[in-house]
This record gives C-alpha cells, sequence and structure tokens, in this order.
C-alpha cells in the first residue's frame, strides 16, 4: 500500500514542492518553455498562413526552416556577405515558391484536401534529399552576430537564485510579435488578404471570381518561406543547424490541433501553450518516467484538447449535415 | 486481348462472388504464384546476385507488402489515415521477441502471429481517437502513437530484455529440422516463409474486405452518416479496421526483424519509415489489394536498384547515392498523384478494362 | 449424334428420350436474379408435366388453341409442349404485335386459352376482349403489377403447374391418355406466316413434320446434347419454334433465355452460344456497330484492325475452308487471330459459335465473307413456315454466299416452268388453318408445295439460286427478267441504304424508291459536319443524294455483266422522307416489304417518276409508336441515275 | 388503404426542436397508421426534413416523445434506430461513391448479416452462403425496381433518376416495417417522376411497407398518399385526406404566400 501512496505523493505532491522551493529554476523553466514555445509558434504559423489561404495543408513547412537556416549559414561560409545572403536566401524562396506553383500546385487545382496534402509529402523528401546534398548533411552554427542580432545573456537575480534571459530569445519573442501583428492585419484588411480566404475556401469559386488562383500561390508561399527563414534564424541560434529540426518541426502539428488551423493568433498561442506544457513536464514530471517525455508529450495536450474542442480553440466549428 | 469472356456465365452466386470470376484472371495469379515460389529461388533477377536478389530486394518486398496491406486496409478501404505504422511493426517485433525469450521452444511462426494479435490490441488501443476525430486531426492523434511507442521501445529495458545495446535480435530458431531464422538461416528459406504468409495474409484480406466487414469499412469510409443510418456501428467499424489492419502491420514487424534484418533498434521503427509506407500505399493505390503490390514494389526495389547501379557502374559513394534516391522517391509521389491521384492500381485497372474491351475503345 | 429413328416422330416421344438419354445434362437456363438459373431435362420434364396436368385440371380440351405470347422465357417455351401433350394446339404469337394483329388471330384460330408473359400482354388482351368472346382463360407468369386485377380468369403460371403437382393420380392418368393418343400426324403447332401479301395464314404443322424436319437438320450439321443456342428471336417466328424447340430437344441440347430485351447483347456474350442465327439485318447491325466502334478507337488499334482485317480478306476464308495457304500468310493469320479476330468475336459474343445462320433475305457477299474471313463459320439456309424451314442447307465445305444450298435428307426440289421453286419433303404442312381455298392453291394432289420463290439450280455449285418472290417477277416491256428482290438486295448492301423498293414490271424502265440508314449516314453527316435536324431533312441532303447515285450506278454497272438481269438497271430513283416501317403495315415484322401495298400507297411518286418530273410533293400517313396516326408532308426531288448498255455477250440468257 | 381502424406504426407526441435560437419544429403532432402513405408538405423551411430527421433518430428533440409500434421510444443512437426497422433516402443522394450499384444494395443487408470475423475471414462454408443468400434478396429487389441493366456500374457514373433508384433499393434491402422518404422527385423530369411513384406505390402494396414521403410535388402527393400532414414554419397546420387539406383555407394561404 505504501508503495502506492509513494507514487501518489511523487506525482502530484513532490513536483509542486520543489517549484516552491526552487522558484528561479521554476521561472526559468516557464522561460525556456516560453521561447520554445513562441518557435513552435512561428513553424505553425507557417502552417496556418499557406492553409488559411490555398487550404492545403502544407506538410514541408519545417524543412523549408531546415533549407532556409542551411543555405543561409552555406552562402556566408562561401563569403557572401551576412545580410546579402539574406536577400539570396529570400531570392531563393521566391524563385521555390515560382516552381512549386507552376509544377505541383497547378495541376492539382480541385483535386480534394488529401491529394494535396500528400503531394507536399512528396515535397517533403524532394527538399530533404537535394537540400542534403547541396549543403552536406553536417550540422554547423548559425551566424546570429554577423546579423547583428544582440548576443550574451541577461541575468536577473530572483529569490536567491538567478534567471537567465537569452538576448537572442528575447529578440526571437519581438520580432514574432510583429510578424503576428503584420499578418494579421494582412489578412484582414488587404485586397490580398481577403483573395487568400476565398481560394482557401473553394479554389473553383475563387476563379469563377476572378482572382488569379497562380499569382496568390505564389506570394503565399513566399511569405511562408520568409517565416521560415526567420524561424531558421532564431531557431539555428538555439540548437546547431541540422536535419534533426524537421522532427522536431513535427511539434508545430500539436500546436495546429490547439490553435486551430485558420487563425494566425491561435498558432502562437498554441505554440506558448505546448511550449510551456512540456517544458513543465519535462522537468517535474521528466524523471519520474524516465526523461525524454519532450517527444511526445506536446501530442499528449493536443489529444486531450482534440475530445473537448475537436475544432481547436479558435476554429470554426464543424457541421455535420445530412 | 488476352481475354476471351464469352461462355463464362455463371450458373451459382458462388462463382459470382469468386475472387477472380474470370478464368484469364486465374492464370494471371497461377503464373504469378509460380514466379514467386518457383522462378525467383531457381534463377533470382538476372544481372543481379541471388545473394542480392534475395535479402535486399525479394524478401523485404514481400514484408512490406504484408505491411501496405495493413496500412491499405486502415487507410484505402476504411478511410483513416495513420501515422504511426513505423511503431506498429516494432510492437509487432519487440512483442515477437519477448515471446520468443520467455517462451524458447514455442514455435516462432506462432510467435509471428500471436505478436500480430497484440499489435491488433495495441493498434485498437491508438485507434479509439478515430471515434471522435477525422482527417488531419486523427492523423497527428496516430503521430502521438507514433512518437509514444518510440519513446517506449528505448525507455522501457524490460521490451530488450535489459541488454545495454537497446536493441533486439533473433536466435536461431529451427521447425522440421531447417533452421528457418536467426544467422544461420538460409535465405530462401526465409523468403518461403515470408512468401507464405503474404500469399495467405491476401487471401484472408480480400474474403474479409468483400463480405459484411469489409463493406461496413466501406461505408464509413464513403460517407459515415448515411453509414450509421443503415445500421453500422461506427465504433465497432473503425475499430475492428485498426485492429485487422496492425494485426498485419505486427506481423510484418516481425518478420522484418526475425526473417530479414535479423536484429533491429529503434531507428528501423521510426517516423520515416511510417512515411514510406504511406508512400507504397498512396503510389500503389487507395483502396486496392493490387495496388500494395505495386507500391511495395515501385518505392522500395526503384531506390535499391538505383544505389545498386549508381555502386557498380557510375562509381557515387553511399552519401550521394542516399540523397539521390530520396528525391527519386519525392518525385515519384508528385509525379503518380498528378499523373493517377489513385495510383497505380487505377492505372492497372484502366489497363485491365481496356484489354478486355480490345479492340474496341467502349 | 443422332441418328434419324423414325419411331421418334412426336415431341412428347422426343422429351421421354431426352429425359432417359439426357437426364440430368442442362436443358433450359434463364439469366434471372443475376445468374443462370438451369433447369435439367428430368426437371424441365417435371416442370411441363406439372403444367399439362394443371392445363387439364383448368379444361384444356382436346384440339382446343392455346395461344401463347411474350418474350422468350422457359415458362413459355415450356408451355408449348404442355399445350402439345394435352393435345391442344399451341399458337405462338408475337409478343411486340398491337392489339389489332392480336385480335385477327385470336379470332381466326379461336383459342380458348391464352398463356401469356407479364402485365403488357394481359393489358393488350383486356383491350379487345369484347372481339374475342371464345378466350376464356389466361395465365400469366410474371405476377408483376397484375395484384389488383380481379382474378376470375385470370391465373398465375406457378398455381396452374402447382395444381398439377398437387394431382392425386386422376390428372396422371387423364395425361397419360391424352398422350397415347398423340401420333406422328396429330396437329404440332400453329404458326402464323408473316404474310407479305394480305393477312397471314395459319400453317398447320403436325408432330412428324417439325420432328423430322428438325432431326435431319440435326443430322445434317452434326447437332449433339453439348450444343447450346441462346434464343432472342420471336417465339412466333417459324424459325425460332424450329431451332429452340425442334432442334434443341431433337438433340438434346440446351436452350438459354436472356434476361430481357436490353441485356440481350450482354446475355448472349455471357454464354457464347454453339449454334447461332441470325436474320442478315443483325448481321449488318453488328457490322455496322463494329465499324462504327472502331473509328473512334485510338489511331494504333485503328491502323492493326484494317491492317489485319486486309490481310483476313485475303486468306481468312480459305483457312477457315482448309484450303492450303501459304505458311507466312498462315502465321500472320494466327496473329491477327490473337490480336484482332480472337478480341473481336469475343467483343461479339460469338468465340464460341461452330455454325452461325443466315436465312429469310439474301445476304451481301461483302458482309458474309466479312465473317467467314475472321473464321466464323456463317452459312446460309434457306426455307419457309410451310416447309417447317428446313428445305436447303449448305455443308460446311461447300459454302457459297450467292447460293442457299442442297436439299437436306428427306426433300425432293423442282423447278416449275415459271422459275418457281417447288418441293415434296417431310417437313411440309398439312394444310393452311380454315383456308382450303389456300391450301389448295399451294400444294397439288402429287404433293407439291409451290414456295413462291424463283430460283434455279446453278450448274457450278449444284446449289440452289433464289432470285426473287414468284409473283414479283416479272417482265419488263422488252420481256426481260424483271426480279426486283435480287436488285434491291445489291443496293441493301450499301451500309448506307437501309431498304429499297424496285419497280418496273411492265414498263419500259426500273425506277426505285430508295431508304437512308439513318445510324450510317448520320454517322457520315457527322465525321463531315453536316448538321441535320431530322431523318427527313438528312434524306433530302444534296450531297447524301450524291452518294445514292453512286451506289445505285455501281449495281447498274454489276446488273449489265449479267445478261439476264440487265433489264433490271435503275433509270431514275428518290429517297423516300420517311422510314418504312412495319406499324404502318409498309413492311412484315421481320423487315420484308410488302411491295403491293407500297406500291399503291404511293402511286403518286411511281407517277412522277415515270412521267419525268423533276420533284414531286406528297402527304403520307404515319403510325406514332403509341399506335396514333399522323401526317408528314415532304418534296421529294428525283435523280436520273446513268445506265450502262449490255456487254457483248454473244448468248443473251 | 388507409382506413382508421389499423394499428398505429408510429406516433409523434408534441415534438419541440431547437437548433440555438432557431425553432425548427413547434409542438407538432400526428400519427402514421400501419401500411398507409402518410405524406409531410409544405413550403420550404417549414420543418419537414427535420421531422423526418427527428423520426429518424438523427436530431433529438428537446421535447416531446415518439411512440414506435406501441413503445415509447428512448432516445437511441442512429445505428440502433436502423435495427428497429426505420430505413430512409436522403434528400441529396447519399450513396456509397467507392462501390457498385449491387454493392451499394447489399450494404443495406449489413444488419441482417452476422458471421463473425473468423467466417470472414476463410469465406467458406456458411459464410459464403450468408452472402450468396443476402445476394438473392438484393437481386431480387434490383429485379423489382428494373435496374438489373446497370447492376455492375459504379453509382458514382449513373444518372440522377437512376441514382435516387438505387438508394431506394438499398432501403429496401432493409426489409423495413417504416421507409422514410425525403424528397424521392426532386430534380426528376416527367417520365421518371411516373417511374419513381409507380415503384413507391408496387413498393407499399408488394411488401405492405408503411411510407412516410417528403414530396413539393402536389400533384403527386395527392394521388399517392392517403393522409397528408402539412407544416408551416414549424408548426402543424393541417392533416388528414389529400382531398380534405386541399379544400383547407390555412393550407392553401400557406402555399399561395399569404403574409403571416
Amino acid at each position: 500500500m505504501e508503495a502506492l501512496i509513494e507514487i501518489l505523493y511523487l506525482i502530484f505532491v513532490s513536483p509542486f514542492a520543489e517549484m516552491v522551493a526552487y522558484p528561479d529554476l521554476f521561472f526559468q523553466g516557464i522561460w525556456d518553455g516560453f521561447v520554445s514555445g513562441t518557435l513552435y509558434g512561428l513553424i505553425a504559423l507557417g502552417f496556418v498562413l499557406i492553409f488559411k489561404a490555398s487550404g492545403v495543408f502544407n506538410f514541408s513547412q519545417p524543412i523549408l526552416v531546415v533549407l532556409a537556416a542551411l543555405s543561409l549559414v552555406s552562402f556566408y561560409k562561401m563569403g557572401i556577405p551576412a545580410w546579402i545572403s539574406v536577400i539570396l536566401v529570400l531570392v531563393m524562396f521566391y524563385v521555390l515558391a515560382f516552381l512549386i506553383e507552376r509544377l505541383i500546385l497547378r495541376k492539382l487545382v480541385n483535386q480534394d484536401g488529401n491529394i494535396l496534402f500528400m503531394s507536399t509529402i512528396g515535397l517533403t523528401f524532394l527538399i530533404i534529399g537535394s537540400a542534403q546534398w547541396i549543403f552536406g548533411g553536417r550540422p554547423s552554427a548559425m551566424i546570429t552576430d554577423e546579423l547583428g542580432l544582440p548576443n550574451g545573456s541577461l541575468e536577473w537575480p530572483m529569490f536567491g537564485g538567478g534567471v537567465y534571459f537569452e538576448m537572442i530569445d528575447i529578440s526571437a519573442a519581438v520580432i514574432a510579435s510583429i510578424m503576428i501583428v503584420i499578418l494579421a492585419l494582412f489578412f484582414s484588411k488587404t485586397k490580398i488578404g481577403r483573395g487568400l480566404r476565398a481560394v482557401a475556401d473553394d479554389h473553383q469559386a475563387a476563379l469563377s471570381v476572378g482572382i488569379s488562383l497562380n499569382q496568390i500561390w505564389v506570394i503565399v508561399w513566399f511569405v511562408a518561406g520568409v517565416v521560415a527563414l526567420v524561424t531558421g534564424i532564431f531557431w539555428g541560434a538555439r540548437s546547431d543547424v541540422s536535419f534533426a529540426l524537421q522532427i522536431i518541426g513535427f511539434k508545430a502539428l500539436p500546436v495546429l490541433i490547439i490553435g486551430g488551423f485558420t487563425s494566425v493568433p491561435g498558432a502562437i498561442i498554441g505554440g506558448l501553450i505546448i511550449g510551456l506544457g512540456e517544458k513543465v513536464f519535462e522537468i517535474y514530471w521528466g524523471p519520474l518516467l524516465g526523461s525524454g517525455v519532450e517527444g511526445w508529450f506536446a501530442y499528449i495536450i493536443a489529444l486531450i484538447f482534440l475530445l473537448f474542442r475537436p475544432q481547436g480553440l479558435f476554429g470554426d466549428k464543424i457541421i455535420e449535415r445530412v | 486481348m488476352f481475354y476471351r469472356e464469352t461462355g463464362q456465365f455463371k450458373s451459382k452466386y458462388k462463382e459470382e462472388l469468386a475472387a477472380f470470376p474470370l478464368f484469364e484472371d486465374k492464370i494471371g495469379i497461377g503464373i504469378l504464384l509460380l514466379l514467386a515460389y518457383v522462378a525467383i529461388p531457381l534463377f533470382g533477377i538476372p544481372g543481379l546476385s541471388y545473394e542480392f536478389t534475395l535479402s535486399a530486394i525479394m524478401i523485404p518486398v514481400v514484408i512490406f507488402t504484408i505491411t501496405t496491406l495493413g496500412l491499405n486496409i486502415l487507410l484505402g478501404f476504411a478511410g483513416q489515415i495513420s501515422l504511426g505504422t513505423g511503431a506498429f511493426m516494432g510492437v509487432g517485433a519487440y512483442s515477437c521477441y519477448k515471446l520468443m525469450t520467455i517462451f524458447p521452444d514455442l514455435n516462432i511462426l506462432i510467435c509471428v502471429i500471436l505478436s500480430g494479435l497484440v499489435t491488433a490490441f495495441v493498434g485498437m488501443l491508438f485507434g479509439l481517437p478515430s471515434l471522435r476525430i477525422k482527417g488531419f486531426y486523427l492523423m497527428v492523434a496516430t503521430l502521438a502513437a507514433q512518437f509514444f511507442l518510440e519513446w517506449a521501445f528505448i525507455r522501457i529495458p524490460w521490451l530488450y530484455n535489459y541488454n545495454n545495446s537497446g536493441g533486439i535480435e533473433g536466435p536461431n530458431k529451427e521447425m522440421f529440422g531447417i533452421i528457418i531464422s536467426g544467422p544461420q538461416s538460409e535465405a530462401t528459406t526465409r523468403y518461403f516463409v515470408c512468401l507464405t504468409f503474404l500469399v495467405l495474409l491476401t487471401w484472408l484480406a480480400s474474403n474479409v474486405i468483400r463480405g459484411r466487414i469489409g463493406r461496413s469499412w466501406m461505408m464509413i469510409r464513403d460517407m459515415d452518416i448515411a453509414a450509421e443510418l443503415i445500421g453500422v456501428r461506427p465504433l465497432t467499424a473503425k475499430l475492428s479496421a485498426f485492429a485487422f489492419s496492425s494485426f498485419y502491420v505486427g506481423i510484418s514487424g516481425a518478420l522484418m526483424v526475425f526473417f530479414w534484418l535479423g536484429a533491429a533498434e529503434v531507428e528501423s521503427f521510426d517516423i520515416n519509415h511510417s512515411f514510406t509506407y504511406l508512400f507504397m500505399v498512396i503510389i500503389g493505390g487507395l483502396g486496392s489489394i493490387t495496388g500494395c503490390y505495386m507500391g511495395a514494389i515501385l518505392v522500395w526495389v526503384i531506390p535499391v536498384l538505383i544505389k545498386e547501379i549508381g555502386k557498380t557502374s557510375f562509381g557515387y559513394d553511399a552519401f550521394v547515392m542516399e540523397n539521390l534516391s530520396i528525391i527519386l522517391l519525392g518525385f515519384m509521389i508528385v509525379v503518380i498523384l498528378i499523373v493517377e491521384p489513385h495510383g497505380l492500381a487505377r492505372l492497372w485497372q484502366i489497363a485491365k478494362q481496356k484489354l478486355r474491351m480490345w479492340p474496341f475503345p467502349y | 449424334m443422332v441418328d434419324i429413328d423414325t419411331s421418334l416422330d412426336t415431341v412428347p416421344k422426343i422429351l421421354e428420350r431426352n429425359v432417359q438419354k439426357f437426364g440430368n445434362s442442362p436443358a433450359y437456363r434463364e439469366k434471372e436474379f443475376g445468374i443462370w438459373q438451369t433447369w435439367t431435362w428430368s426437371q424441365a420434364n417435371q416442370e411441363i408435366m406439372n403444367l399439362s396436368k394443371g392445363l387439364i385440371d383448368l379444361g384444356v380440351k382436346e384440339g382446343d388453341h392455346v395461344a401463347v405470347i411474350g418474350r422468350n422465357r422457359p415458362y413459355l417455351y415450356w408451355s408449348l409442349v404442355a399445350a402439345q401433350h394435352v393435345g391442344a394446339v399451341p399458337v405462338p404469337l408475337y409478343q411486340d404485335a398491337v392489339a389489332e394483329e392480336m385480335e385477327y388471330i385470336l379470332t381466326h384460330c379461336s383459342a380458348k386459352f391464352a398463356i401469356v408473359g407479364d402485365q403488357e400482354q394481359v393489358d393488350k388482351i383486356y383491350e379487345i376482349k369484347d372481339k374475342v368472346k371464345e378466350l376464356k382463360e389466361i395465365i400469366f407468369v410474371d405476377p408483376k403489377g397484375l395484384r389488383k386485377y380481379d382474378k376470375a380468369h385470370l391465373h398465375l403460371f406457378s398455381d396452374i403447374s402447382e395444381r398439377g403437382k398437387a394431382d392425386q393420380g386422376q390428372l396422371k392418368s387423364e395425361l397419360d391418355k391424352r398422350v397415347a393418343k398423340i401420333s406422328g400426324d396429330t396437329t404440332c403447332v400453329l404458326l402464323y406466316t408473316s404474310g407479305t401479301t394480305g393477312k397471314s395464314k395459319g400453317v398447320v404443322q403436325n408432330h412428324s413434320a417439325i420432328i423430322g424436319a428438325s432431326l435431319s437438320a440435326n443430322e445434317f450439321d452434326r447437332w449433339t446434347e453439348n450444343d447450346h443456342i441462346v434464343c432472342y428471336l420471336p417465339m412466333a417466328w417459324v424459325g425460332d419454334f424450329m431451332i429452340s424447340v425442334g432442334q434443341v430437344m431433337g438433340a438434346g441440347a440446351c436452350l438459354n433465355c436472356p434476361e430481357g430485351a436490353d441485356t440481350t447483347q450482354m446475355d448472349i456474350r455471357e454464354m457464347g452460344p454453339s449454334v447461332f442465327f441470325g436474320p442478315p439485318p443483325l448481321w449488318e447491325r453488328l457490322k455496322t456497330s463494329v465499324n462504327i466502334r472502331i473509328e473512334d478507337a485510338s489511331a494504333i488499334k485503328r491502323r492493326a484492325f484494317h491492317y489485319f482485317m486486309n490481310h483476313a480478306e485475303k486468306v481468312g476464308k480459305r483457312i477457315l475452308e482448309k484450303e492450303n495457304v501459304g505458311l507466312i500468310d498462315r502465321v500472320k493469320y494466327s496473329i491477327g487471330e490473337f490480336i484482332i479476330y480472337g478480341p473481336l468475336k469475343n467483343m461479339l459474343g460469338l468465340t464460341k459459335v461452330r455454325i452461325a445462320y443466315t436465312a429469310g433475305e439474301a445476304i451481301s457477299s461483302e458482309l458474309f465473307d466479312f465473317y467467314r474471313s475472321i473464321g466464323i463459320n456463317l452459312k446460309q439456309l434457306y426455307g419457309q413456315t410451310e416447309a417447317s424451314v428446313f428445305l436447303t442447307m449448305q455443308s460446311d465445305d461447300e459454302v457459297q454466299s450467292d447460293t442457299v444450298g442442297k436439299p437436306i435428307k428427306g426433300v425432293e426440289l423442282k423447278i416449275a416452268d415459271s422459275g418457281e421453286v417447288l418441293y415434296r419433303s417431310v417437313g411440309a404442312f398439312k394444310e393452311y388453318y380454315k383456308n382450303p381455298k389456300a391450301t389448295k392453291e399451294t400444294k397439288d394432289k402429287a404433293g407439291w408445295v409451290a414456295t413462291g420463290d424463283a430460283g434455279y439450280i446453278d450448274e457450278a455449285s449444284g446449289q440452289l439460286r433464289i432470285i426473287d418472290r414468284a409473283k414479283d417477277v416479272g417482265k419488263t416491256k422488252s420481256g426481260l427478267m424483271f426480279a426486283p428482290k435480287y436488285v434491291e438486295n445489291k443496293l441493301k448492301f450499301f451500309p448506307n441504304i437501309l431498304e429499297a423498293v424496285l419497280f418496273g414490271a411492265g414498263q419500259e424502265k426500273c425506277v426505285a424508291f430508295l431508304n437512308i440508314d439513318l445510324s450510317a449516314v448520320g454517322n457520315w453527316a457527322e465525321r463531315n459536319n453536316i448538321n441535320y435536324a431530322s431523318y427527313q431533312e438528312l434524306a433530302s441532303n444534296s450531297e447524301v443524294m450524291n452518294i445514292m447515285k453512286e451506289h445505285v450506278e455501281e449495281v447498274n454497272k454489276a446488273l449489265a455483266k449479267d445478261s439476264v438481269m440487265s433489264g433490271c438497271q435503275i433509270h431514275r430513283f428518290l429517297i423516300l422522307h420517311k422510314e418504312l416501317d412495319p406499324d404502318d403495315g409498309e413492311i412484315t415484322r421481320t423487315r420484308k416489304v410488302r411491295r403491293g401495298f407500297v406500291s399503291q400507297k404511293y402511286e403518286d411518286l411511281i407517277d412522277a417518276l415515270y412521267k419525268g418530273a423533276k420533284q414531286v410533293s406528297t402527304k403520307t400517313e404515319v403510325t406514332y409508336e403509341d399506335g396514333k396516326k399522323g401526317y408528314l408532308e415532304a418534296t421529294l426531288n428525283i435523280v436520273d441515275a446513268q445506265t450502262f448498255v449490255l456487254q457483248s455477250k454473244s448468248d443473251a440468257a | 388503404m388507409g382506413n382508421t381502424d389499423q394499428n398505429v406504426m408510429m406516433e409523434v407526441k408534441n415534438i419541440n426542436l431547437r437548433f440555438g435560437g432557431v425553432i425548427a419544429i413547434q409542438d407538432v403532432s400526428f400519427d402514421i397508421l400501419e401500411g398507409e402513405i402518410r405524406a409531410i408538405i409544405g413550403p420550404n423551411g417549414a420543418g419537414k426534413s427535420s421531422m423526418l430527421n427527428v423520426i429518424n433518430g438523427f436530431y433529438h428533440p428537446q421535447e416531446g416523445e415518439i411512440w414506435y409500434r406501441g413503445e415509447k421510444r428512448p432516445s437511441m443512437e442512429p445505428y440502433e434506430i436502423a435495427k428497429t426497422g426505420i430505413a430512409r433516402t436522403f434528400q441529396n443522394i447519399a450513396l456509397f461513391k467507392g462501390m457498385t450499384t449491387i454493392e451499394n444494395v447489399m450494404t443495406g443487408r449489413q444488419l441482417k448479416m452476422n458471421k463473425n470475423f473468423f467466417w470472414q475471414m476463410i469465406r467458406y462454408g456458411p459464410a459464403i452462403e450468408e452472402e450468396v443468400e443476402h445476394r438473392r434478396r438484393c437481386e431480387e429487389i434490383i429485379d423489382f425496381l428494373e435496374i438489373n441493366h446497370i447492376r455492375k456500374t459504379p453509382v458514382g457514373a449513373l444518372p440522377y433518376g437512376l441514382q435516387k433508384r438505387v438508394e431506394l433499393a438499398r432501403a429496401l434491402a432493409m426489409d423495413p416495417t417504416l421507409l422514410l422518404l425525403d424528397e424521392p422527385m426532386a430534380g426528376m423530369n416527367v417520365e421518371e417522376k411516373q417511374d419513381m411513384s409507380r415503384f413507391i406505390v408496387d413498393v407499399n402494396e408488394e411488401f405492405g411497407t408503411t411510407i412516410a414521403l417528403i414530396e413539393h410535388d402536389m400533384a403527386v402527393v395527392m394521388d399517392l398518399a392517403d393522409r397528408v400532414v402539412v407544416l408551416d414554419y414549424g408548426k402543424l397546420l393541417a392533416d388528414g385526406t389529400p382531398n380534405e387539406v386541399q379544400k383547407n383555407q390555412a393550407v392553401i394561404d400557406a402555399y399561395l404566400g399569404v403574409p403571416h
């Protein structure tokens, strides 16, 4: 019997006791969770962008992030100054967006969602293969300071210990929120934004009112590319730039579940919930289950959400009509 | 052209409901079986070494066809998408390993079947979310299964009997005096075992699909509201699909480890493998058994052959060839989806229809 | 192989022998509920016996006439045989005949009972109920829609056979008594001819005639119990009766009934009959459908098709008749068999056909050779209702398109000096029912029956060649032979011409009416994007006129070669503004032109042709699908066709 | 055929159905007698389809009871309702596009077949006999509705009129005691309408199935239905034989659009 009580104690009581005992550790955990949450949110933002604008669930968003980071670093290594290589990467993304639209999406207009979704999986493997071949597989450091991004960390003494804030993470959070505001405005207010939303609802209907599908899709994929570049830079700053990033990119899926597929703010808030939830669970409950819990915990949160609100926080309600 | 359907009338419903009502199709199947059971073991594939033909091409293709059959039953016939196939193969492999170690004298084939049943149970468990959610959401739920199981394979040492390598390997197992699995087993015997499993499982799958349960799956896939109003209980239909599909995937997992690789760690059950099996189903064609064969062959054999040719004749190193095969895989998916969204099976169906109507177009 | 056993001379005896000798081999099949329901000979015999006992219980007396109307179904074939067993006379009628036609026949043979297929036939009989007072009881097979009808004189088929089944013994003994009384010359069946001239006549055939003719035909073409045929032609037509009842029972073979009218082609293909019978228009329709469908095929298939068909034209017939053919040709032909001819026969459902018959009208050699060249053993056959069909047949090694074969065992042929063909045969009919005058005109005291067809024995092949109907064969003003049918058939061999009618007896020159084939000409119009709203508009199109002119001139050239026929060349012709239609009485049910009726109805057009007018406007009466009458106005322009001078042939035939 | 002394097949008492604020059905009660053809008519948006879904158990009304064959019917899942012998067709066709005509009709037999997994797997002996027995029943229905020429065609390729007939065949394959038809003749030309009404009458007579029919076309309703329920804005406007309803002033106003 005591073993049972002991386990219950371990699960329900001791973690909270620890939180109170070492508040700084707790805040550090919260901050780390916040940071990884923003980055999850950014990747999710890329998904939302393309889904909201073209109804396509773009599976290759995580690999776009890796591609952006890798190409940036490689261009820099070739001796091109930092900011010019950034522009070069953007040009590359525009060309890529153009090709994707022309070769794949144009041929699959008004096919149903799954066909388009599966084609993006094909696209993912295409990019992985070519990126590895061109840029080689070895991980490399991100060129944060060359880009003039603040580095070093800030220490904020608190409750007897210290909580470290990486400067890079703060700037990441700031830039992320700026981008959200821009995108939210872009979608609701501008002409192209309305066009995007029309296309998302029904390709044919949009075409019939004269919205040129191809042009819109190129813009959208390019913007998703930009988001991917920003994510790649900040992500690369935290851990080195490698293909492992792609697996972590899947974490964006539970974020989408919680935030809903079509809402920009939903993506970021969803990201934060996952980031924080994951980190706190890892620190306090992780050891109990043998750590490495981060891998699947995000999905559990998403599943719980799904059972109560299948369409996520902000998504529109799915109505079944007979 | 080959079909002479005139005169093949049916006077009993059994003939109408047979798997291959047309005489020519019966011959076709006969030839394929002969090819697989006699021609390949005797002559192998011309231009390739016998050992390479069997262990690098034939055995894996046979095993992956079983996996594709399983996933196609779930995705193609019941309409429930799943990205957890890789992990479910792991469940099959590990449960077979545990069964073999706990009951050493139990015949290995029984272990394989039992591990299939274990996986079927686990599959049903992870299929529960399908009752509430559909489409992408269900995909994410199965992704949860994939990552959770991957985590479990590392974090639960009991699964690999606490050995430090974290992996599992198959001891020599004997049946009727022949060593059929393990390091000393012959590639040919292992090939025959896997092939027999495939033939039996295909026959069972085709029977179930054409029967009451198969129809309930297809009803749920096409229009679940109407299906429910006609009396199909969504719970039983969906869970039976998950169970039956995981049974196949579990068996193929066990076969993969103990009749092909010989040993395995977590990496051989990771998310990338789930994608490969999804490719096989998509390229092969959703909702078709012949599609499973074509998908498995195309997605597995072509990259292997390319690598082989690349290595022997052009001398590219392994790294380049690896990337080339990934690119090729992605390229194939995109091309197939554009040319024929319903996969090779639909192309085969159109070709067969043309042969039956030969020389007329309609 | 059945040798002719003279003791078997009635249908009941044949049935009994089949039960003993072929008890459990299949006798009847019908495609229903998705599969072919099968009855063996003993099961069929059981059904027939139950039905016979049921009919006795219903009050059918010996000598009564029992009408049988409906599409080809086993139940109706059993009704024919059951009626014969109870000593009654079965009278099959056309299932798609309009009520008036039925009324004539039912009153003429004063039928007391009718066994019909479904509600459609019952409604037709109810329509003429007051005029057909003799008809007491009606039995129907398919109950659909008949639930609400008053069941006083309306009985369900299965109820009647149920009554027979439940019989304790009295009906059985009565039945045995009646069967014992049936002998060779008891009336076996009353068949009404399609009557090209005036009202149709009832041909009385007794058992020995029907059985005798069937068994000798079976022997001629080596029928066995493994043969199986698909019946799709009207049951009232003598051809169907002789094959589906006579020959099938005679050989103990198997009769297969399709599921319905609209699935016949599919069912023929599914069953793959071993013997197939079709009038020339059917063979024509099949070939046209092949050509149309191949035109839409992809280029490679089209080229391969034409390449191998040309090869077949060269060599196919000789291979079928086992003549020696060069090795390369033989190899090329076998490749063709695998790629084109085999699949073609497969698509037409004729893969398993060992004999195919064509009869009733002349057939163009081009159409005839088309089938023989791809390996279908198509053969000519000549006969008529009065002769229980089989008079002359072609054996496998002496098949020609323009002759109709040699007389079979039990048939003697003679050519009267007027050119009319006469015969004496086992299958000759007893008499025309209630029409002794006609019987005397057709059958003379010595037993010679006049066929009404003109023809002569072709010295080269020793086979009979039919030119035309005897009464239509006349003389032109200049004394030359005028045989309209012979010329009309040559015209009809062009796919664009559906029907042609020639006039010229006792005239200086010959003139003709032409009917275009809507599907063939329509297809041509589509390909040359000529748009047309109606049949009438297409018929009056000038380009269509030129094509018809070419066809007529080609026929004139061929006629000029044959001294006997050169008098029949067509000088002037016009294209009719409507298709000749059985409902208007212009042609019979089996599409034979009623020459007298047509020349009387279109007298104004014939005058215009002879007066040399360029155009003629006319108003003709038309009957629509549901029997209502309407009028059609049109102005037709008349075309002069070039005729050719008799080539320097020394002997004027 | 609907004389009054027959027992009641189904009775609907004071049904109220609301979707959030929208009132779809307001205090409606009527009964359906065994073996009769009961029509439910009313202008668009009158609540006809919602009422059908209530009878079918797809919508659960906020208030009111449903008595089915003498017992009060608890709130059931749709597949349980199907077990009680209620079958239906849908306003816009709900056929299984991935299957052929015969397979669609066979789906109607799902409830009647029960051979378990093991038998299905070997598909031999009792399993195949069960399949054959039910296939035969479906073929009888296909013959009855005269769709044997499209037995093997995928339903997606069929014209609208034939798809409606396949859907009717599927509903009949469930051997229903109560058949609900949701605008079986919507979008049909005159000839197709004649065919469909003939089939509906045949079904009612041949199988004795009680039919509840929703239809706009008054001509069809008048000569098909034994009794008619008229709904307007979710309320019961009239209930009686066709000619009674025709003379009812309120019904005329509703149809001719007198403003409320």
